[in-house]
Parts: structure tokens; C-alpha cells; sequence
């Protein structure tokens, strides 16, 4: 439990979560920092353009194995269960309308690829290296939870149309991370050796600059949000990350995962998407209130899981895989 | 200077939904539109500001339309059956155009 | 179509002061608000563009208010106060919209 | 509230012509101007996309001018002799200002 | 035969290109991936104040020499030689009206510094070193073709005026780039060092973010043109290139250039502009029809020169002087 | 005074001063050259956040002095005196009203972060380390001018409001400087190793872009100025610079501090600030005239210090504290 407690202690030092609790304290004081709306879309181009990059390189060096593929299934799999596991704890523990518990677990089921980021850096300082195909794991988990969403809350007139759905499968973020992933697959370590200068060597700073502004957006956000939440909805968005993280770690584990992927497969099932979820969210099902599923992804499921949920998947992968953590 | 009255449609809704009324927009042959962004605002759903915004959720265009009042009102139908059950409000007002042509 | 009349009314002012209209508004309960940036512009003190500016000075923004008419001269009377002695203008006109609630 | 009727001319013109424009309103010495960027719109050459465009074509701006009955035929016109072989296009509508001064 | 094979594949899987192909790909697919209109700019305000600055440094360093004047001299010559040549082609073998065959013939004139990047990037990878000077080269035939095709639609009441002139002239890209070159060139070596972190080491990892923006918009414009094209023009698009490559080679060639200056000046000779120019146009020549010179340059000439002329153009310049590529 | 001079003139070819130049000189010359408003901002949220956290890291490293809380309480107590001596001969030499002398005072009495870097930088380049806790005097003395300007302008009916207060107190530029240096503080030399790729490498570089926009602003608000200047108040502009060094290098000197610290409190002392304070005084003062304020900082006072003032200020500082210089 002490190590555990360690990761945490140094989890708070790291410039990364104070440049985002700086974020919050200033959106909770008032403050009128902000980041431009193209700066922010600069940087999270550019976030996931060198994440899908890295991994797509770590694939060229070490190919593709068995337990890749099996990594990609579960991804898929813990996002359709994780849900309807949410759906109905929704439906059971909140007044939350049908329309509005689908669209709210729609955010659980897919992803966050700044947590995914942060956990990658936090394996990194405690020395363990998650299998580079995570990333591609990631992008598979980010977009099917829509179309779960849309079939969750059928029977309110919801038609899915090709325009929609065309929309929602090639969504810049998934486009830009996938494309990315390819494209380091082919250029390898020859073509990471060459923008590697300005991928990898600035990026942590660059999150950094990036959770500065999500900081700002949840603080902002969960000031708006304080009249739409109910407690069980509070609640839902600090129980249903560590039912995520529970499933997460089994699975990881039980398809062979490393030590580092296996916290990774745990974390990205612990978060909660609010770029591109949200975005679908109001063409598909319009009916749907922002007011609440951004701010509890967003204000409560994020800060959570960069704070506290991190380092406990963490030290829960590593006593899982038996290792020396 | 000789002038011809027209109508200058506003729609303002998500961005999100931007490019749903544009389709709109082109299937009825309307002579053209534009586009303005929007930087802040506040609706029935809570108030939003664009800075800082990093999907698209929350924030709004305000989508302009000049055209003959003989087809306004086929547009505005249209319209309002996307619109109605989204978040968005649209506006109808008097204008005067110098070159009648390609409205 | 059936349309309902309304007013719209359209404030001009530095973006330093957009954050006291926007106060009045939220305590005037209007319908709602929304806010345009503006790229250049040019006023009693001189011209001005947005593109390099560091702080905020001299950049203005249109903050467009629909609703109405019986609201609309009480909210006048507040924002031109606070307008009067700043950089600003206001302006008001006739507009339809097709859904006559949240005005 | 007291209120003056005034003209509002729009001009949406494409980015490079914007200077043009305003040079026009300097000369004339129109009391002041406001330019809205737009985003996105079509209209006879095809539709444009504010994001990505790495030079300026394409991009439209939305030029704002609140003057005086009195002066907006003669600004018309010299406005209409630059834009008519153009692209852009020239509304003119009714609005009421509060200030009647700069106008 | 083979060596140019075997760069064109080298070309291939370098990052430049699959993020360029990536956009191509995506805007073609209709996904909404997009890059943010200011950090666009920011990235060629970016470009062109390394490429000039390091254009001055290399003066700096090895002096003026008078195959730098002749250089100097030859682009200018090229670029209405071009210009004309490629406004006889387009009256004799298209419809387009005169201010539209000069409009586009102006485009041909001038260059493109996005290619000249890709070229520079190119000959680095295979251990090519071009004068330095070439950037300046670069700068002096961006812009006289704009007035060439103020002469060329003569007689359509176009008068140029003192205002236009200017504000050609002086246009921004021009400003940064000749300016950063004449910085460069005064504080040196000295200077590089200072900032090179900034304008050296991340610089082909913002060309390959640069590129993939190129890559949505060339699509865009490509399936916007469609309509406008007609198989003259089209074909147009891509042999123009290649008439400006075969003068630019020679007379890279015979004023005794390297065998990577003389791959340059061939890039130069073949590319055309599309942010410069176009925005000229449509203050000089507003009647001819953007719809026909936009998509021609950015969505064929472009691609053309990226994916298939520069491999070609340096692998002729090896010939030519006789290197051992 | 040789070495003055040598000083001004390697400042005078350093890329820095070299950028500022070329904007200026674009901005006369009314070229289009531009940089987009989002990048703008971003470059000044990044400078800000990487001054601020080296400045945290350095107490981190050498601890908390008597010097450093001296250093803190002199910034205070100048910035004060100084704003009361701007008032006072404005009053006397000018024609301005009283609130726009107090309006302009402000602006004296804070202080312009840019030419503190541009200081900073300038004495690394002849070896001299301030300490690094300068930037926290710079922290404490940008907003107290704003509330003595409030009420040195009272009795015109205006009143302090809590909104205008919270508002200037918790302006975004102060909460990200201070909290970029608490953060640094924290997570000190290692958090530093982290992220220097991105806060400390390429900073020189952002700087000079920075400076190039800075020229932009200045050489055009100069054009626009033209008009509202008399000569008492453009003189008033360069001479008072002189006095704010001369006391800032007396109570630098006074309290102990290194040749660098005495040079940046100068500098500090001699600057006028140009973003927070003109739009704090848009809302407390908006009667005052933003077209004498703006130009006169920052198309007077920030070239005359970022081209004569610092040089000579650093030479000052070291006849002043006997150094070698
Ligand atoms: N009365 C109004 N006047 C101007 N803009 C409005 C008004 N009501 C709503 N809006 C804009 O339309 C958006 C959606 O409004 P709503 O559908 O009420 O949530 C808001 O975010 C505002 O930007
Ligand atoms: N007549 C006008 N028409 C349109 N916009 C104006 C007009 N006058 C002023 N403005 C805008 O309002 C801002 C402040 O104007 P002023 O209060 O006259 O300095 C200007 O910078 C313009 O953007
Ligand atoms: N009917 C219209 N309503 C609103 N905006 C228009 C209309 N027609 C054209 N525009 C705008 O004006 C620009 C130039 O139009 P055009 O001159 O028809 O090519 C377009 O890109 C649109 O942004
Ligand atoms: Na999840
Ligand atoms: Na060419
Ligand atoms: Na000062």
C-alpha cells in the first residue's frame, strides 16, 4: 500500500497534473485565462498525432503477435460491456431519461486519450514499458460505443443515417491517431529518427500546456454543471471508472498483457470520452443533455482518474502480473 | 441607388449540426450562404464560450442566408424540421439587395 | 410559415466589456445570447485588427440578443448606462422567428 | 427608449478585398465600420472552408457599416463599383441606434 | 533507372508524404479532420522564417559568389519564361478565356516554397548539400509573375495601380522570408546557434503536420474542381511541370550549379504557387475563375511534384552533373 | 563605455532584436505580414508558463533568502513610486487630462514581461545569472498600478468595484506567470528534466517570433499614434524609462543584489506594460484614451528599451556593483 501511496505522492509533484489543477483553480476562481480554441485543437492534432505515430513505430520493431490481436478484441469487447453495465446502473440508481442514460454511457464506454496519455507517461516514470500496440487499442475503443448508443436509445424516433454514421467513423480525432499509426508502421524507426525532435522530445511539455487547458474546461464546466447533477449521478462518475479499471485489469491480465499494458487496458476502460463522443452525441441524439454528460466526463470521471485512479491502476497491475512494483 | 428587397435568414445552431443545414441549404438550390462563427452565448442549455473548446460540442454558427421572400418560406419549413428538435434558433428579417441576380 | 415578431437587438463593444453585458443580460433573464467576433473594425479612437493583438484592447465583439419587444426597451435603458461612456454602439431592428417560446 | 433610425449596410466580400473596402469607407469618412470573419459559405464559384486555407482566398468577411440614410446611396454606390465585377454581395436594411451622434 | 526507383520509394515511406497522402486520403473520404486556420498560418509563418533564416546563415558562412548572382538572375529569367511559355500552351490547347489562361499561366510562373521543402528535405536524405542561396533564388521568382499577368490580360481595362503593386510586393510571405534571410545572413552562425533548437530540430516534424494540412486541402480542392476541369487543363497540370523542370535543370546546369542546386532550381521551375498568387489574383484579376487556378496547382501540380517530380528531378540533376547518384 | 557600446551592438544583431526590427519595419512599411491572434496568444501563454517555471525551479534549487523577500517588497514599493512620479510629470509637462495621466502612469508603474525576457536573455549571452526569483518581482509588479491608478483618477465618479478588482487580480497572464512558478517550485530540477525539450530549447526561438509580432503591434500602433502625441508626451515616453532604471538600479543595488538582479530590476523598473494594464484600464478608466496609452508604450518605450535601455542598464549595473564587466 505504500507504493501505491508513493506513485500518488509523485503522481501530485508532476508538472503535468499542477499545470491541470492550476487549470481548475483558475476556472473555479474566475479567472479569465483560457487557451485559444486553435491553440487547443493545435495541440491535441498534435498529441495524437505523435501518439499514434510512436506506437505505429513500435509495431514496425516489434511486429504483430497473438497477443495483439487478442489486445484489440478485449478493447472492443470491455467497450460494448462496459456500456450496458453503465446503461443499467444509470437506468437502476438515477432519474436520468432513457435518451440521456444512453448518451451518458456512451461516454463510458469509449475513451479518453489524454488519460490514456498521462497513464503512459506515469508507466514511463515508474520504468515499464506498455506494449506499443496500446495506442491502436485505444482507436478501437473510441467510436463503437456510439453506435451502441444509438441502438440503446432506439425506439425514440432515433434513425441512424448513412451521413451520421459516416460522420461518426471518420471523425478527424480517429482519423488523424489511426492515419498516425500507419504511417509510423511504415516509416519505422528510419522516420521517427527524423521528427522525432519535435514528437517526441517537447511532447510532455506540451501535455502539460494541453492539461492546463482541460484544467480550465472541467473547473468551467463543472461550475455549469452543478445544478444538472443529482448525487447518484456524482456518484456514477467515480464508481463506474473503477468498475472499468476492475475489468480492465482482469482482461489485460488474462490475455497475457505486460505489466505496463495491462495498467493501460485498465485505464483506458476507467475513462470517460468528451471530444469525440460528446460531438456525436449532439447529431445523434440531439435530445440528449450536454448539460450532463460533459461535465460528469469532463468535471468529475477525468480529474479523478488523473489524480487518483493513475497510480492505483498502476500498483493493481503490477501486484496483478506479480512484479516488482 | 435602385435596390430589390429580399430575405436575410439567420440560423443559429451547433456547430456540430452546421453542416446538416448546409445540405439543406444546397438540395434547395439557395443562391449561397455564409457562415459566422461564434464566440460565446448562452441558451436554454447553460452558456458556453469558444476559447478553450477542444471538440465542437456547445459551440454555435450563425448561418446567413440572403434570398427571394418566393423561397423563403419552403427553406424555413425545411429547416425547422432539423432544427426543431435540436438546439438552434432562426430569424427572419427585411433586407435590400443591390444586384437582384443569383438569390 | 407562421413567424412571430421580435427584436433584435445588436451591441458593439470592446471585448473587455463583454463580460458586464453579458452580466446584464443574465440578470435581465433573456432568453438567451450570443456573441460574434469581430476581426477589425474602426471608431471614434482609430482603427484597429485583430490579428496580432496580444491583450484584449481596441478588439470588439457583436453581441446579438433576440427577444421581446416588451423586454427590449428595459434592457436599452440598463445596457446603454453601462455602454454610455465606453466605447460601444447599439443598435435595434425588426426581426421574425419561427418559434415564438424562450424569448 | 429613444431610438434614431439609421441604414445597416453589410458587405461580404472576399479577404483580399477587404482593404479596398475600407478604403472606400475612409475616404467617404463613414463615422465607423466593424469586419465579422466568416467561417465557411458558398455562393457562385463553389463553397470555402475557413479552416486549412493557408493564404486568404477563398476566406469572406462580413463588413458592418451603421450610418445615416443621408449617406448610404452615395456609399452604395462607390462600394457597388468595386464589388460588382467581384465576388461579394450588398445587403441594406433598416435598424435604430440609440446615440444618433457618429452616425 | 533504378536509383530513381529506388528515391521514388524512399520518397514513399518518408513521413512528409504519408501524412501529405494521409490528408489527401481523408479529405477525400469526406472525413472532418481539419487543421485550425491560425495554426496553419503560425506553421508557414513557421516554415519560411527557418528556410530564410537559414538561407542568410549559409551566406554567412560561404560568402556571395557570382554563380549566386547568375542563379539570382536565372530564376528571374526562368519564371516569365515560364510563364510566357505556359500561357501559350494554355490558349492554344484550352478554352480558357485570356485573364483566365493568364491567371493560370501566373500560378506556373511563380513557385512554391512548400515544394522547394520537400526537395530540400529530399536531397538531405540522400547526403545532397545545395547552395544556400537557392532559398534566395526561391524568394526572387515568387513574385514578378504576378505583374507579368497584369500585362498578359492587358486590354480587359486592367490597370495596375500603385496600391495593388504594393501590397504585392510587400506581401507577407515575401516580408518573412527575405526578411529572415537578411537576419540570418547578419547574425550568422552565431545566431543559428541561439535558436536553432527552434528553427533546425523540429522543423520536419511541422513540415510533415504542414504537409498533412496541404494534403486536406489539395483533396478539398480537388473535388470541388472536378466540375471546372477539362482534360486540357488537367493535362496542363501535370506536363507544365515537367517543361519547367527540363529548363530548370539546364540552366542550373550551365551557370555551374551542384548537383542539388540544380535539383532545386529544376523544383522551383516546376511548382507552382498557391498562397501567394492566388491571393494577388483575386485583387488584380478578380474575373479569372479561382475554381480553375486553386485546384490545379494544390491538387495536381502539387501532388505531382511531391510524389513523383522531385525523386525524378534529382535523380536528371545527378545525371546532368555527372554525381554518382 | 566601450563596452557599452560592444554590448549594443552584438544586441543589435542578435536575431531577437533582428525580428522586432523586420516587424516594425513591415508595419511601416504597410506590408500585410501578419500573426494569426491565436498564435499570438499562444506564444505569450508559452513564455509565460516557461519563465514561470524556471523561475520556481531556481527557488527550488537555492531556496528562499532575506534578498528575495527585500527583492520582492522593493519591486512593490517602485512600482508605486515610480507610477506616482509618471503622474507628477505628466501633470506638469503634458496637456493630458487627469485621467488620462493616470491612465498613462499605469502604465509606468507596471511592467512589460517581453523586455524582462529580452533582459534575461541579453545577460546570459555576457555569462551573468540574475537570481532567479526576479521573476516573481516581475509577478508583484505588474497589477498594483492598476489599483493606484484607480485612485489617482478618483473624484471623476469613479468607483472600485469587487468585479473589477477580482477581475484585475486574477487577470490570465498573473495566474499563469505565478502558477507556472509555483509548479515549477514543486516539481523542481526534475520536473525541469522533463519538460526543458519543450520550455527551455526552443524558447530563444519562440521569442523571436514573439518579437517579430511584437514589431508588427508596435510599428503600427506608432502609425495610428501619430496623431495623439504631442512632443512633451512622446519625450516623456523615452525619458521616463531613464528614471525608472535609475531608481530600480539604486534599490537593486541597495539590497544586494547580483549584477544580473540589478539589471533586470533596471529593466523591470524602466518597462511599461502593455497588455494587463491597458485592458484592465478599459474597464476601471474607460474614459481614458487607449490611442495615447498603447502607442506610447509600446511603439516608444518598449523599442527604446529593448534597443538602447537594456544594454546600457546592464553595463550600468555592472560599473554599479564594481563587476568585471
Ligand atoms: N434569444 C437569443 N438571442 C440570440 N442568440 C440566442 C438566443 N437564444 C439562443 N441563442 C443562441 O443559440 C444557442 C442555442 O440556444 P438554445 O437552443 O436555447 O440552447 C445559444 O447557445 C445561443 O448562442
Ligand atoms: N458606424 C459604425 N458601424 C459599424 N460599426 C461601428 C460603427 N462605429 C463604431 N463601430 C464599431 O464599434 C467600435 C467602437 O466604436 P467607437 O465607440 O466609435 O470607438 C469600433 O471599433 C467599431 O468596431
Ligand atoms: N445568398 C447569399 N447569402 C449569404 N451569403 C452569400 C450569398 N451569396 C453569396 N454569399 C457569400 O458571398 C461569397 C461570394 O459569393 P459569390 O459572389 O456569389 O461567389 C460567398 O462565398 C458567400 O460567403
Ligand atoms: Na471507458
Ligand atoms: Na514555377
Ligand atoms: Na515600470
Amino acid at each position: 500500500m505504500e507504493s501505491v501511496l508513493g506513485l500518488a505522492v509523485s503522481n501530485l509533484t508532476s508538472p503535468m497534473i499542477l499545470f491541470f489543477l492550476l487549470g481548475l483553480l483558475a476556472a473555479l476562481g474566475r479567472s479569465d485565462l483560457n487557451v485559444p480554441e486553435a491553440v487547443a485543437k493545435g495541440m491535441s492534432l498534435y498529441l495524437m498525432m505523435a501518439i499514434g505515430f510512436k506506437g505505429g513505430v513500435g509495431i514496425a520493431e516489434h511486429g504483430v503477435d497473438v497477443t495483439m490481436v487478442l489486445a484489440l478484441l478485449s478493447g472492443i469487447v470491455l467497450s460494448a460491456v462496459l456500456q450496458l453495465i453503465a446503461f443499467a446502473l444509470l437506468s437502476a440508481t438515477t432519474a436520468l431519461s432513457r435518451v440521456d442514460a444512453a448518451a451518458v454511457a456512451a461516454h463510458y464506454g469509449s475513451i479518453s486519450i489524454v488519460t490514456f496519455l498521462a497513464a503512459s507517461q506515469s508507466l514511463q516514470a515508474v520504468l515499464l514499458e506498455p506494449e506499443s500496440y496500446m495506442v491502436a487499442v485505444a482507436a478501437v475503443m473510441e467510436t463503437p460505443a456510439i453506435f451502441v448508443a444509438l441502438w440503446l436509445a432506439r425506439g425514440n424516433g432515433i434513425r441512424l443515417d448513412a451521413a451520421t454514421l459516416r460522420e461518426v467513423a471518420l471523425n478527424g480525432s480517429i482519423v488523424i491517431l489511426t492515419g498516425a499509426f500507419f504511417i509510423g508502421a511504415i516509416s519505422g524507426t528510419e522516420g521517427l529518427k527524423e521528427i522525432s525532435p519535435f514528437i517526441i522530445a517537447p511532447f510532455k511539455g506540451v501535455l502539460c500546456l494541453f492539461l492546463l487547458d482541460m484544467g480550465l474546461i472541467a473547473g468551467r464546466g463543472l461550475k455549469e454543471g452543478r445544478g444538472s447533477f443529482t448525487m447518484p449521478v456524482m456518484a456514477f462518475g467515480l464508481y463506474m471508472p473503477l468498475i472499468g479499471a476492475a475489468l480492465g485489469l482482469l482482461s489485460g491480465w488474462s490475455i497475457g498483457l505486460s505489466t505496463g499494458g495491462i495498467a493501460l487496458m485498465a485505464t483506458l476502460s476507467a475513462s470517460a470520452s468528451y471530444i469525440a463522443v460528446p460531438a456525436a452525441m449532439r447529431l445523434a441524439l440531439p435530445e440528449a443533455k450536454p448539460s450532463i454528460y460533459l461535465p460528469l466526463s469532463l468535471g468529475i470521471t477525468f480529474p479523478f482518474n488523473l489524480r487518483i485512479g493513475i497510480p492505483l491502476y498502476i500498483y493493481l497491475a503490477g501486484i496483478l502480473s506479480g512484479g516488482a512494483l | 441607388m435602385k435596390t430589390y428587397p429580399k430575405k436575410r435568414i439567420e440560423i443559429m445552431v451547433e456547430a456540430p449540426l452546421m453542416n446538416r443545414v448546409i445540405s439543406i441549404l444546397d438540395e434547395n438550390e439557395t443562391g449561397g450562404y455564409t457562415v459566422l462563427p461564434a464566440l460565446a452565448g448562452r441558451g436554454k442549455d447553460g452558456s458556453w464560450h469558444r476559447d478553450g473548446l477542444v471538440g465542437r460540442v456547445g459551440s454555435v454558427v450563425q448561418i446567413v442566408v440572403i434570398l427571394d421572400e418566393t423561397r423563403a418560406d419552403d427553406l424555413l419549413d425545411k429547416i425547422f424540421q432539423l432544427v426543431s428538435c435540436q438546439i438552434g434558433i432562426v430569424t427572419v428579417s427585411d433586407v435590400q439587395v443591390v444586384r437582384p441576380e443569383n438569390f
